[in-house]
């Protein structure tokens, strides 16, 4: 009965909840810490700016749009918008060709040249090509995320519907089943785990190399923003945009574990 | 011939496949100008010339160890300091609760981002390539190791309990072997990750390396140079994972059977 | 076990199922070594053989997961075909769809049978009624005890009235007390809905409780080692001496320990 | 017969209480539960699958800390767990990267032993649970009953006076528990030790046990005692053997 050890073992992190006050002073230390280093410059003004600073910094980024030409929001919903759309149209293909691959052996031969050679090559390296063949608009940038959110979501896919329990396959071929009823009734749903995990990956890698692309060829989004912020030696801007940039992104996933939680619940996935 | 293709089979899949794509490559680059997708060959004598003549004042081969040079001070760093930070946050609940927080600001930050940030502090040259790989390597260092220490399986340490184990033994013969698994996952990925980030730090300022390479043909607006980069990128990158999955099977020979 | 009882046994029942020299090789490691039985419509018959007999296979041969290397197995006369028959088989592991509640994991086959829904509705009506679990109809598996997935399984196997029942130590890992419990509820749902029935164990005494005819498989590579008819009345007691004597003969003819 | 012999092990009201996590209510899992074990007894505790048998086990470890009542080894109370009790798992808890002879050792090495005492002893264990030959083995090279002999000689090794064993056949096919039972009741012959033996089967319970003791469902408490004074080697199918079974299979609750 291996309830016991388990509870034990979660007894000893759940009461330790009553002890959060220890991350609550060691983050106020860290803020402590990183406001005096600026009090007493021993990393110069033009190279870091305090926590009280940022704050400001935020509040007038959402109405001044020097010294990047626009406002803290403008630039969040162009990298957003444009994030998203890679990554939406990746999962669209890559998820059912990964549960395809996995499933259908043909299927999984015909396309493995051409992923397999896309795979060892990062997405930020495809960004002069892709520059080259489209421009420096909006396109090659959404080429790009494309490409960095599909490699993930191809691969979990795969991967998930590959870990299908073989006795459940057995359930559905055992009444007669046809494969593609044994796909659809089995494989497909043992496989949504991974596929989110997957489209959690592939949502990190999308505003990753978004913001590499941006940092490289832009007018406007976040990445945009603290590259300028390093060009005027404006930390606070730098600052506040990668605050922008790591919230946004935490958000998002934070949106997708909810949308899996209700959407597992309702179907029961162990 | 049946025997034949069951003896080599684990190397003819990935044969045919890269034939296949290399066929699937000439086909397209006919009907496509030249500039836009240069065919195979086209590529393969830019990688000839390339090696014979200096690109930037070095020689391709000079690029990839300054990618490579920085790659592994990073790495080393990183997994120097972020492999002990890891087990001891997921075997100890005060150095969760003290690191946590403040890891979990940062941690949303992709590496990429602190670009801007460590060219201001470092300037263009080595130290903030490195930095900026180190940053990336860490923060999956630290989450891979704390996570496998948090999944190993309380069984193993009542065991070691049972027989007298105190918590230091139960950490160093039992905890740690236990999550060998995911600190070599952990590991694999901070070295992508690092290879990953040297190109975006290369590709935004610098004179030498294989981002600077596919930064300097997209300027010249040789496609044929980007190629060679891109190419060298991904058989760079593979042979660093294929050397650590090694390094695994070679450490950890328990697992070779069940992997 | 005289022969009068093996041929008055099996005069006046029909033929379900007949297995005629089945073989099976891996490359040429011989797992399964020229098998002949017939099972009988609405029987239980138990199959028992020494750990590591190839039970396994065997069984995935019987249910075609896998090809057979030589021999024929037919049901009703003709060569036996899940697309065709009515084949049903429980698991050892508890195969319990877990993302189905109890009554949808009870329609699933019935809906890959294409049964018109007012049937489907009326035969999960009955099997939830059969194995008492109408109450938890809409739970997941997961909320269940290993019991009651297990009785899940096997009301979804029942559902489709099969032909023939292929069951694989559904009992193995469960509490001795349980598992009276529900080896007397198969009993019942045996009688009660008239199936034939293959109970393949490791456990003789198992077997001896349910069976009216057991077949004994040799070591590796397995054959048909022995037949026995136990005319003993359901439900039978663990210390009646008839009871105990066929026990101790079939635990003989398998004993390695 | 029981009052001249040494007891070995004394719980007193041993209670056990879970916080389930993320539910406010309390699992009252041990209902003060008093049990003698006497030095070199072979006692058996059985009970349904849920009825605390393996959380009164890691409490006599030392694993867990009973939430009332104490444990007292050679009347001296427990303080968490000791080299002096060796303990088998049900699934088996071996070390994956550790070979069959570094599993056996490891309570040695613990105590830190030179590695030349370490392999002479784990060798000698190795040979009386029938394992020489699979020294250099990994634990996921074995069989389940091959897996639980190195759990029975790597407790045997660290040389306890006491053995508890939980449910260490409970994942075996039947015809393996009986081979394991027969060689179990052999090993324990040679080398006698205290051992607390836990299981679901009644009849592995009357052919091993010395003494059975019956649990009750959650919350678990100790319904009722059975001496076996069956001879040994015993038969499963001997009268004997058979009533006790229908007397004890009686006293057992049916959790469904």
């Amino acid at each position: 009965m291996t309830l016991s050890l388990e509870i034990e073992k979660a007894n000893y992190f759940a009461t330790a909840a009553k002890e959060n006050w220890i991350s609550f002073v060691s983050f106020l230390m860290f803020l402590l810490a990183w406001e005096l280093i600026c009090y007493f410059e021993i990393i110069g003004p033009y190279q870091l700016v305090p926590p009280s600073e940022v704050i400001v910094g935020f509040f007038e980024k959402l109405r001044d749009v020097n010294p990047d030409g626009a406002l803290l929001q403008h630039h969040a919903v162009a990298s957003l918008a444009l994030a998203l759309t890679g990554f939406v149209a990746a999962v669209v293909i890559g998820v059912p060709l990964g549960l395809f691959m996995g499933w259908y052996p043909k299927v999984n031969l015909m396309v493995r040249p051409l992923f397999d050679a896309i795979r060892p090559i990062p997405p930020i390296a495809w960004i002069p090509i892709a520059i080259l063949w489209l421009g420096i608009g909006m396109v090659a940038k959404a080429f790009i995320i494309f490409l960095a959110a599909f490699v993930p979501c191809v691969i979990n896919s795969y991967t998930g519907i590959r870990l299908t329990n073989p006795v459940l396959i057995r359930v559905a071929e055992i009444y007669g089943a046809s494969n593609f009823e044994t796909f659809r009734k089995i494989g497909v749903p043992s496989a949504i785990p991974m596929v989110f995990t997957g489209m959690k990956l592939s949502l990190n890698a999308a505003w990753t190399t978004l913001v590499a692309a941006e940092l490289l060829a832009a007018s406007e989004g976040l990445g945009f923003m603290i590259q300028q912020g390093r060009r005027l030696a404006r930390p606070d801007v730098i600052i506040v945009g990668m605050l922008a940039i790591g919230f946004l992104g935490a958000l998002m996933s934070w949106i997708l574990t909810q949308v899996e939680a209700r959407f597992a619940s309702s179907r029961r996935l162990s | 011939m049946s025997t034949f293709i069951k003896k080599y089979s684990k190397w003819l899949a990935p044969i045919g496949s890269f034939a296949a794509f290399l066929l699937l490559w000439q086909v397209a680059s006919l009907n496509v100008s030249a500039d836009f997708l240069p065919s195979p060959l086209m590529v393969w004598d830019e990688l000839v010339r390339l090696s014979q003549t200096p690109v930037g004042g070095t020689s391709l081969l000079g690029h990839v160890g300054y990618s490579l040079r920085r790659v592994m001070i990073a790495f080393i760093l990183a997994v120097a300091f972020g492999l002990p930070l890891g087990l001891l946050m997921g075997w100890n609940r005060v150095c969760d609760k003290i690191v946590s927080p403040i890891f979990e600001l940062l941690r949303p930050i992709p590496p990429i981002a602190w670009i801007p940030i460590a060219i201001l502090w470092l300037g263009v040259a080595e130290g903030s390539k490195i930095f900026i790989c180190f940053v990336g390597a860490f923060v999956i260092m630290v989450l891979n190791s704390y996570t496998g220490m948090r999944y190993v399986d309380p069984l193993l340490i009542d065991a070691a309990r049972s027989f007298g184990a105190n918590p230091r033994q139960q950490f160093f013969n039992v905890a740690v072997p236990a999550c060998l698994p995911s600190i070599f996952a952990g590991v694999q990925n901070a070295l992508s990750m690092a290879w990953m980030c040297v190109l975006a730090a290369e590709m935004v300022g610098a004179r030498e390396g294989v981002g600077f390479i596919i930064i300097q043909g997209m300027d010249l607006n040789k496609s044929s140079m980007i190629l060679v980069g891109m190419i060298l990128i991904g058989i760079v990158g593979s042979l660093l994972a294929a050397l650590l999955r090694g390094a695994e099977r070679a450490l950890c020979p328990w697992r070779s059977e069940m992997v | 076990m005289t022969a009068d009882n093996k041929s008055a046994y099996k005069a006046k029942r029909e033929v379900k199922v007949s297995v005629k020299n089945l073989t099976k090789k891996y490359g040429d490691l011989l797992v399964l070594d020229n098998i002949n039985f017939d099972i009988y419509k609405g029987e239980l018959l138990c199959i028992v053989g020494p750990t590591g007999c190839g039970k396994t296979t065997f069984l995935n041969c019987l249910s075609r997961f896998i090809p057979i290397t030589e021999g024929t197995i037919d049901v009703d006369g003709v060569p036996a075909d899940p697309h065709i028959h009515n084949i049903a088989f429980v698991f050892q592991e508890v195969s319990a769809i877990p993302w189905l509640t109890v009554e949808d994991n009870i329609r699933f086959g019935l809906r890959i049978k294409r049964l018109p829904e007012d049937e489907i509705e009326k035969r999960v009506e009955r099997m939830l009624d059969i194995v008492g679990l109408t109450k938890y109809r809409t739970y997941y598996p997961q909320q269940l005890s290993a019991s009651m997935e297990q009785r899940v399984v096997i009301a979804r196997n029942f559902a489709i009235n099969p032909d023939l029942l292929l069951m694989d130590e559904p009992y193995g890992q469960l509490d001795v007390k349980l598992r009276y419990y529900l080896e007397d509820e198969l009993m019942r749902i045996w009688k009660e809905l008239g199936s034939t029935v293959a109970f393949i164990t490791h456990n003789i005494e198992e077997a001896v409780y349910l069976a009216e005819r057991i077949l004994i498989l040799s070591p590796k590579p397995s054959t048909i080692k022995e037949e026995v008819i136990v005319d003993l009345p359901h439900p039978r007691q663990f210390d009646d001496p008839k009871f105990v004597a066929l026990r101790d003969y079939v635990t003989e003819s398998i004993k390695w320990w | 017969m029981s009052e001249d012999r040494e007891v070995k092990i004394a719980c007193k009201g041993i209670s056990k209480t879970f916080h389930v996590p993320g539910q406010k209510k309390l699992l009252h899992v041990l209902n003060s539960v008093s049990l003698e074990v006497y030095k070199n007894e072979f006692l058996v505790i059985l009970g349904p699958g849920q009825s605390g048998k393996t959380v009164l086990l890691n409490c006599i470890a030392g694993l867990i800390e009973p939430t009332q009542g104490s444990i007292l080894i050679n009347n001296k109370p427990i303080t968490g767990p000791g080299p002096d009790r060796g303990m088998v798992f049900q699934r088996y808890a071996l070390f994956p990267w550790k070979t069959v002879v570094q599993n056996v050792a490891f309570g040695l090495t613990i105590r830190g032993v030179p590695l030349k005492e370490r392999m002479e002893v784990a060798q000698h264990y190795i040979d009386l649970v029938g394992l020489n030959g699979f020294e250099k083995s990994y634990p996921a090279e074995l069989s389940g009953g091959m897996k639980q002999r190195v759990g029975i000689a790597r407790a045997y090794a660290s040389d306890p006076d006491i053995l508890l064993m939980d449910e260490p056949f409970g994942a075996l096919d039947a015809q393996t528990r009986y081979a394991m039972e027969k060689e179990l009741r052999l090993i324990w012959e040679k080398e006698k030790r205290t051992v607390c033996f836990v299981t679901n089967n009644i009849e592995e319970a009357i052919y091993l046990g010395d003494r059975v003791v019956i649990m009750s469902a959650l919350p678990g408490r100790i319904k009722t005692e059975h001496n076996i004074t069956i001879p040994v080697p015993r038969a499963y199918t001997h009268p004997d053997f058979l009533t006790l079974r229908k007397q004890i299979s009686e006293d057992t609750d049916l959790v469904l």
